[in-house]
């Protein structure tokens, strides 16, 4: 009987390490228990790309593709799906953009745009059936060259399909192949370069181990085209399977003649060989390759002569890599000009990628040639995971480079990578999210060069160790800022003057990552710090490495868990004066480098700081305190974050320190801007008494506008943090009706000056979180309907993704890819007019620039529009004082003094840095009163003394295994509309210590003894690589 | 090894093969929820599988759908054919499963007297 | 004009560059007219002078935290800083401990030695460093006298060539180690 | 035969086919540096010391043979700067100490420091520590004064046929070993005819018991040795 259902199970080498041989057992048994044996096959196959969601299992003839398949999970397939007809939706691909599952391979958007020519059996037939194999078309190809084809015009047929050589080079394939045609030697070889060694590259092996045929053909085709008679397959021992499967392919095509004597019965005779190699990286280089098979130490030799004129015991060597091999027999079975019409210009066909690193789909992907590295990255890759954003990908492996964001529409190509410092090399793909720290990237692959060195030849031996060397140093902090120069000379001599490819090649991560991160490389060298929070000797751990005011995170957590509050306080006033407002409005930058994530979820780290500031206020603490009063004078202008931050670490330092404020009140944005849903002013007040009490005088409804004034009075230096406060417009008509207002002009109107007037139907413009405030303020104050159009995605919004949520709760509605062009109405705003957009090319923040769709224009039919798409800041006050201010109204300061151009002149907060968020004002400020304190005589030290870990006084043990973060209570949606009250609540104490207690020490790196004494995971926040 | 030969043996495993192709002419869904299984659907299943091996039809796969909630009709079987309305035949059985593979299948006879419904494609 | 100002500084090494100094022979006395000695283990002068000097001669390799310390004001307070040697050159016989941890080596020297009575120095005398390195990777060096000791004819054609105001040609043979 | 016109260093010369860049410039005495080349032995290219410009690529010019308008700068800045780099990498990598080298005074690498303006080693030296293998009863190997040119190793195969010598390890880890890297005075294979010790261009191998005075180098031996050879 006919088979009913074709069942595909994975059995590429990442599905196999994932148990698929468990599954497949298990299909077995099961098949067998319902009497379905004789209906459903089971077939065993190749990688089938999706490497992440392994095991996979696909179902023909509906083409249903099961990820992340158990054992366990198999009785309910054959039950359900086999037996009754229903396909078990658990097991589906879930679309990453929309809410949906897909169940069909085929609309599965890693699928959809690819094009599978090298793997177009690799997942779909089974490798150890050459049956299958053939009836897939396979050594068709081979039939057709042998019987109907010269060997000139199947090398004819090769130089105008315009292959290039897969295995990095890109070297005309048809060219290669014309050489060693050309040899007059009776003798000739042809050899299969599958020493696969790019960390992150596994294409080779997918094929060998998922349509070994294919290569078999593609070999044959070869030798009958340059006259050879015998073959050789080099891989690697590291990849048994794959040689089980190419032994096993060689039998079964010697059996059926396509090996050995008269092939096709014609005077063609070849047959193929395997050896495997012994792991050294140098042996994919080919004259190295050519040692290793005569049994020779593997080590390169100069070149000319070439291989293809004498290679493998002095005989002309056609040699290839297994992708190049795997495109031939489809060239000569469907046409060079088939194939030249695929791909770009200059470079044609296909290529097959192994997509790694911070990407949603690892995995193996082909697509043409000429697909954007945007595409590849996020149609396919599904783009980064854990909201994190794309800094770079990395093409080439350790003879690659690196190509950061704004590149993403380049189109895919030999040349396109090249011109970018990249190559596409044998098509290893790390995708790199923030996270990763770029010097330290360049290190690793260094290391791992260095070490693969064949040891032969001066500049690649000895350095690329003087250069790992240099680079160590500098991920250690201790690099000077000479060592760029010497890096970039060694690199230029070992590029330059090694004697093969590997040396050659092996600089381009650090030259690469030298032209497109060197600030990175100087942040480590000027600042020591690692803005990825990588090198671990440059940081206490990672949360405290991305708070941009350096809060000392793992001690107060721990004081914390100590139920220590007021010692937890102590030590986040050093570097950061408003917990009341940052435990509730900070964006925790914290939080996502927190390597409890690893377990499951960050430390709740905001909420802990929001338990432990509201002790202190209700605790009436004071904090740290201050010096005695040097009798020197400094003014601060504005009242913002940055400026609280400033004069509060002025006034610790002994200064005497007056904050002016134009406004009534003070906090700046915070004041005008937050909705008090989110920051209670008695919050807000409440930090702010607190610094007035460390001896801070604010100056209410006192603007400056002259600086020069200031320094005339007796001020020492002076520290602007004005804001930017100055709403962004769009050009929606003119005049405007009324009705029309900024979201900053409204939230103030609430905040500040107590208006309330507010549409039943609004419509906010605006994706950042002032249009989120503006949408549920407006909710709250009673409009019935609000709507917020954005002209992007809404995965894009700037806003934070849990304001978003809790937007939505509150009936929000959120209008993504929707740009508003015009207003209607005359008096009174009656309706937006918005165009419907579609997603165009990257933009250079990494996001797809919204551009017109085909779709008409709509109107959102309201009575009121809220502009919220940005603020300024207008830079009038340094301007004045002869500064020069850049576009946007920021003035260019010292990132880590925050002086102007100009001496006794400070400046920093959103004036400097445009609309930011107030913990980095925070830390702003901080460092501006620590160069001010130098800059009248000071030595700027704010904490004299050294860090001392906080010993805790529990069982840590305990807290490792995994426990949920705990989540503070919230009042309902129904409810938090109705009022202006706080949303978020806060934990009980006890809560807060047990949260507390998650946290996995990362600060604690090494005993003296070298041990480290934390976790694992601890180790692996402690560890330099990823 | 002659061309011939290869051509031969691709020909006899592309027949294995045509699960996979997706370019079925004609599809065979079997209802195969707990009333059709006691009402006869294996059988009818079995039935199907077998007439179109012993026919050597390379492009109708047979596939299974769980419950129609027509219980007194079962058991179902509906044929999908490209670019025709797809019909519904009730009250199948083994015999009668023979009959639509030659008549319904391979001459595209309708075998009217079991037909429970004729659908359009669009109207699903 | 007044007299050039030189000092010369003595680290991890043998005299032997400051004996070759002095076999300069006459060269000394012209020299004697022009430069003023300020510090030196010649004149047993033990302060760098607070005034800074022209030019500073420095022999041998850095090998304990005073050096360093001491290479680092040398730098500050010398227009023209010269590795005077080998030793300060590249390490050279210094720099053979590399490799050893230096508690290791002090217990091997100190503790079997009888004269000390196994008495260890760790307060009393500054502590080495891991590694003994050469002067130009803790301070910029100017010019390089090679040669162990550098001969005489080459620290005269260096110096005199810096009292000219000429940049000394040092190539060829002048670079040759050893 | 038809000369091939080459230029070297702005001069034009004529060449015989067949000869590399090296052996064109030392007939005409134009002297480029090497290390790991010597007369009578396969060039293998592994210092890269002796490269040249074509004005577009660097090559070894004892490597690479001369072709028809080749154009060849010996001492162009870039190629200076890179030799100088190479030979500070050498330095840096093993323990050259001239002072108490057997070979102070006689060995290639001390005077290519000099050729070549090398006036300090600016990467940080590794200070390598291998043991002496002294096992041998006449010779001695320092290691840590080892360049890895592998003249010993060719020498021992190509002219003595022993084939003592040979690589192990690679990388910075990489080093020169006699038979399966067991100590010189057990490898059997080797006969003692000291060869390796005339070819080593610096102190690594050495005779035992020769004073600094004494241990003087005869590399030209393996030039006269194949050329008699040659002529029968």
């Amino acid at each position: 009987m006919a088979g009913r259902l074709d069942v595909l199970v994975c059995s590429g080498g990442a599905c196999m390490s994932s148990h698929s041989l468990e599954v497949k057992e298990e299909l077995v048994r099961q098949l067998e228990a319902h009497h379905l044996a004789d209906e459903v096959r089971i077939v065993e196959t190749g990688c089938m790309g999706p490497c992440q969601y392994g095991p996979l299992v696909l179902v023909y003839p509906e083409g249903v593709l099961y990820k992340n398949v158990a054992a366990a999970d198999v009785a309910e397939i054959v039950s359900e799906h086999f037996l009754k007809g229903r396909v078990v939706e658990r097991l589906l691909f879930r679309s990453e953009t929309a809410d949906r599952i897909i169940q069909e391979r085929r609309s599965i958007p890693f699928f959809e745009k690819q094009m599978k020519i090298v793997l177009a059996n690799c997942g779909a037939i089974n490798p150890e059936s050459i049956e299958e194999y053939i009836g897939a078309g396979g050594y068709e190809a081979l039939g057709k060259a042998v019987t109907t084809m010269t060997p000139e015009g199947v090398v004819a047929e090769m130089k105008a399909s315009g292959l290039r050589g897969r295995g990095g080079a890109g070297f005309p394939t048809g060219t290669k192949w014309d050489f060693v045609r050309r040899e007059k030697s009776p003798k000739k070889v042809v050899v299969c370069n599958a020493d696969e060694g790019d960390p992150g590259a596994f294409m080779d092996r997918a094929v060998l181990e998922g349509d070994p045929h294919t290569v078999i053909e593609g070999m044959a085709i070869a030798a009958y085209a340059v006259g050879a008679q015998h073959g050789y397959v080099y891989v690697r021992a590291e990849y048994p399977l794959a040689i089980k499967r190419l032994r096993s392919a060689l039998e079964a095509a010697r059996k059926l003649g396509f090996l050995g004597d008269r092939i096709f019965e014609t005077a063609f005779s070849f047959d193929i060989e395997i050896r495997v190699g012994a792991g050294a990286f140098v042996c994919g280089e080919e004259t190295a390759l050519i040692a290793s098979l005569e049994g020779r130490r593997g080590v390169p030799r100069i070149r000319p002569p070439y291989p293809s004129t004498s290679g493998m015991w002095q005989l002309p060597t056609l040699l290839n890599n297994v992708e190049t091999y795997a495109n031939v027999r489809h060239i000569v079975a469907r046409g060079s000009a088939w194939f030249a019409s695929i791909g770009t210009e200059q470079s044609k066909g296909t290529k097959v990628f192994a997509l790694s690193g911070n990407v949603r789909n690892t995995g193996l992907v082909e697509v043409p040639m000429g697909t954007t590295i945007g595409e590849l990255i996020y149609d396919i890759g599904g783009g980064v995971p854990n909201g994190k954003r794309l800094k770079a990908i990395q093409t080439g492996g350790p003879s690659g480079g690196c190509i950061p964001v704004p590149y993403l529409n380049t189109p895919i190509s030999y040349e396109t990578l090249k011109e970018l410092g990249a190559i596409v090399g044998s098509g290893g793909v790390i995708v790199l999210d923030e996270d990763t720290c770029m010097v330290n990237l360049a290190r690793y692959f260094v290391e791992f060069t260095a070490s693969e060195s064949c040891g032969q030849c001066v500049p690649c031996r000895s350095g690329l160790v003087r250069m790992l060397d240099i680079l160590d140093r500098i991920t250690r902090g201790e690099g000077a800022m000479d060592d760029l120069a010497l890096l970039e000379e060694l690199a230029n001599t070992i590029k330059r003057s090694s004697l093969c490819g590997l040396g050659q090649t092996a600089p381009n991560p650090v030259l690469s990552t030298l032209q497109y991160f060197r600030d990175e490389y100087e942040e480590h060298i000027r600042h020591k710090t690692c803005p990825a929070a990588v090198c671990a000797a440059l940081f206490v751990a990672p949360c405290e490495a991305s708070c941009p005011a350096h809060v000392d995170v793992p001690a107060y957590v721990a004081h914390l868990s100590n139920g220590d509050f007021a010692k937890a306080f102590d030590i986040h006033m050093k570097t950061n004066p408003l917990p009341g407002i940052c435990g509730r409005v900070c964006y925790a930058f914290c939080e996502t480098k927190c390597q409890r994530a690893q377990i499951e979820e960050p430390v709740a780290i905001r909420d802990l700081k929001r338990s432990m500031a509201d002790y202190a206020m209700e605790h009436k603490l004071a904090g740290p305190k201050p010096r005695a009063r040097n009798g020197q004078r400094v003014a601060v202008v504005g009242s913002g974050p940055a400026g609280l931050s400033c004069g509060y670490f002025l006034a610790q330092l002994g200064y005497e320190t007056v904050l002016f404020e134009a406004l009534p009140i003070a906090g700046g944005t915070m004041a005008t801007g937050i909705p008090t849903y989110r920051l209670p002013r008695d919050i807000l007040k409440a930090d702010i008494d607190r610094i007035v009490r460390a001896g801070v005088e604010i100056k209410l409804l006192s603007p400056v506008e002259d600086l020069d004034e200031l320094l005339a009075d007796g001020y020492g230096a002076v520290f602007v943090a004005t804001g930017a406060m100055k709403a962004q417009t769009l050009a929606l008509g003119d005049p405007l009706p009324r009705g029309v207002v900024t979201g900053v002009d409204f939230l103030k109107g609430i905040h500040v000056d107590g208006t309330s007037e507010v549409g039943a139907e609004v419509v906010v413009i605006g994706g950042g979180n002032s249009a989120i405030d503006s949408a549920r303020a407006a909710r709250r104050l009673g409009a019935k309907h609000v709507t917020i159009a954005y002209r992007r995605a809404k995965a894009d919004m700037p806003a934070s993704p849990e304001e978003i949520a809790e937007a939505i709760e509150e009936g929000v509605e959120i209008l993504d890819m929707t740009s508003p062009t015009g207003v209607v109405g005359g008096g009174r705003v009656e309706g937006l007019r918005c165009a419907r957009m579609a997603a165009g090319p990257f933009d250079a923040s990494g996001r797809r620039r919204p551009v017109e769709s085909d779709q008409a224009e709509i109107v959102l039919p309201t009575s009121m529009v809220i502009v919220a798409v940005g603020q300024e800041a207008t830079g009038e006050l340094l301007r004045g004082a002869g500064i020069e201010v850049a576009k946007g109204g920021l003035v260019p300061v010292d990132p880590v003094t925050m002086s102007t151009s100009r001496p006794g002149i400070f400046a920093g907060g959103d004036a400097t840095s445009g609309p930011a968020t107030v913990v980095e004002a925070i830390g702003a400020g901080r460092r501006a009163a620590i160069a001010i304190d130098r800059f009248l005589g000071g030595n700027g030290i704010l904490e004299p003394e050294e860090r001392v870990e906080v010993a805790t006084d529990y069982d840590e043990d305990a807290y490792t295994q995994e426990r949920a973060r705990a989540v503070p209570p919230m009042a309902a949606a129904g409810t938090r509309i109705r009022s202006f009250a706080e949303v978020r609540g806060r934990f009980a104490k006890e809560q807060a210590i047990e949260e507390a207690r998650r946290c996995l020490h990362c600060d604690r790196k090494q005993t003296e003894d070298g041990v480290c004494c934390g976790s694992s995971a601890g180790e692996a926040a402690g560890a330099t690589t990823r | 090894m002659k061309l011939e030969e290869l051509r031969k043996i691709r020909e006899r495993v592309q027949n294995d093969l045509r699960l996979r192709g997706g370019a079925a002419r004609v599809k065979i869904v079997v209802g195969m929820g707990t009333s059709g299984i006691a009402a006869g659907a294996r059988e009818v299943l079995s039935a199907f599988l077998d007439e179109i091996e012993k026919r050597k039809l390379t492009d109708v796969i047979v596939t299974q759908s769980g419950e129609k909630g027509l219980a007194s009709k079962e058991p179902i079987v509906e044929v999908i054919e490209r670019d025709h309305p797809k019909v519904v035949y009730g009250g199948m059985t083994a015999e009668k499963a023979r009959r639509v593979v030659v008549e319904h299948v391979i001459h595209g006879t309708v075998v009217e007297g079991d037909v429970l419904a004729i659908v359009d494609a669009e109207k699903e | 004009m007044g007299k050039v100002k030189v000092a010369t500084v003595w680290f991890s090494g043998c005299a032997g560059c400051h004996m070759s100094f002095l076999d300069i022979d006459e060269v000394l006395i012209d020299l004697a007219g022009r430069i003023e000695f300020c510090n030196s283990p010649i004149t047993d002068l033990k302060v760098f002078p607070e005034g800074g000097v022209d030019v500073t001669l420095v022999e041998g390799a850095i090998g304990n935290e005073e050096q360093l310390e001491l290479a680092r004001t040398v730098r500050a307070k010398s227009k023209i800083v010269i590795a005077l040697g080998d030793c300060a050159v590249t390490g050279n016989v210094p720099a053979l401990r590399n490799g050893i941890p230096p508690r290791e080596l002090i217990e091997e020297i100190y503790g079997t030695s009888r004269t000390t009575n196994g008495a260890l120095p760790y307060e009393v005398v500054p502590r080495l460093l891991e590694r003994v390195r050469p002067l130009h990777e803790v301070i910029p060096v100017d010019y390089f006298l090679h040669g162990c000791p550098p001969p005489a004819g080459l620290i005269a054609k260096a110096v005199l060539a810096l009292l000219d105001g000429k940049t000394p040609e040092l190539t060829g043979a002048d670079l040759k180690f050893g | 035969m038809d000369k091939l016109r080459v230029k070297i260093d702005g001069r034009t010369i004529l060449a015989a086919p067949g000869k590399t860049i090296l052996e064109v410039a030392a007939e005409n005495g134009i002297h480029i540096p090497t290390l790991c080349h010597l007369d009578g032995l396969r060039d293998v290219g592994a210092c890269r010391l002796c490269i040249v410009d074509l004005y577009g690529q660097l090559v070894t010019s004892c490597t690479t043979k001369v072709a028809d308008g080749m154009e060849i700068g010996t001492q162009t800045e870039t190629v200076r700067a890179y030799r100088r780099t190479i030979l500070e990498l050498l330095f840096a990598e093993g323990n050259h100490v001239c002072s108490f080298c057997v070979s102070n005074g006689g060995c290639e690498l001390q005077d290519l420091a000099c050729e070549l303006d090398m006036h300090s080693v600016r990467v940080p030296y590794t200070y390598r520590r291998e043991r002496v293998d002294a096992t041998h009863p006449r010779f001695l190997i320092d290691r840590d004064r080892c360049v890895l040119c592998g003249r010993c190793v060719r020498v021992c195969q190509e002219v003595e046929g022993a084939h003592t010598w040979g690589f192990a390890e690679r990388g910075a880890t990489a080093r020169v070993i006699t038979d399966l890297a067991v100590p010189w005075g057990t490898a059997e294979s080797c006969t003692s005819c000291g060869k390796c010790v005339e070819v080593c261009p610096t102190g690594a191998i050495a005779r035992k018991g020769a004073s600094n005075a004494e241990m003087r180098k005869h590399p030209d031996l393996v030039a006269e040795l194949t050329e008699r050879r040659a002529r029968g």
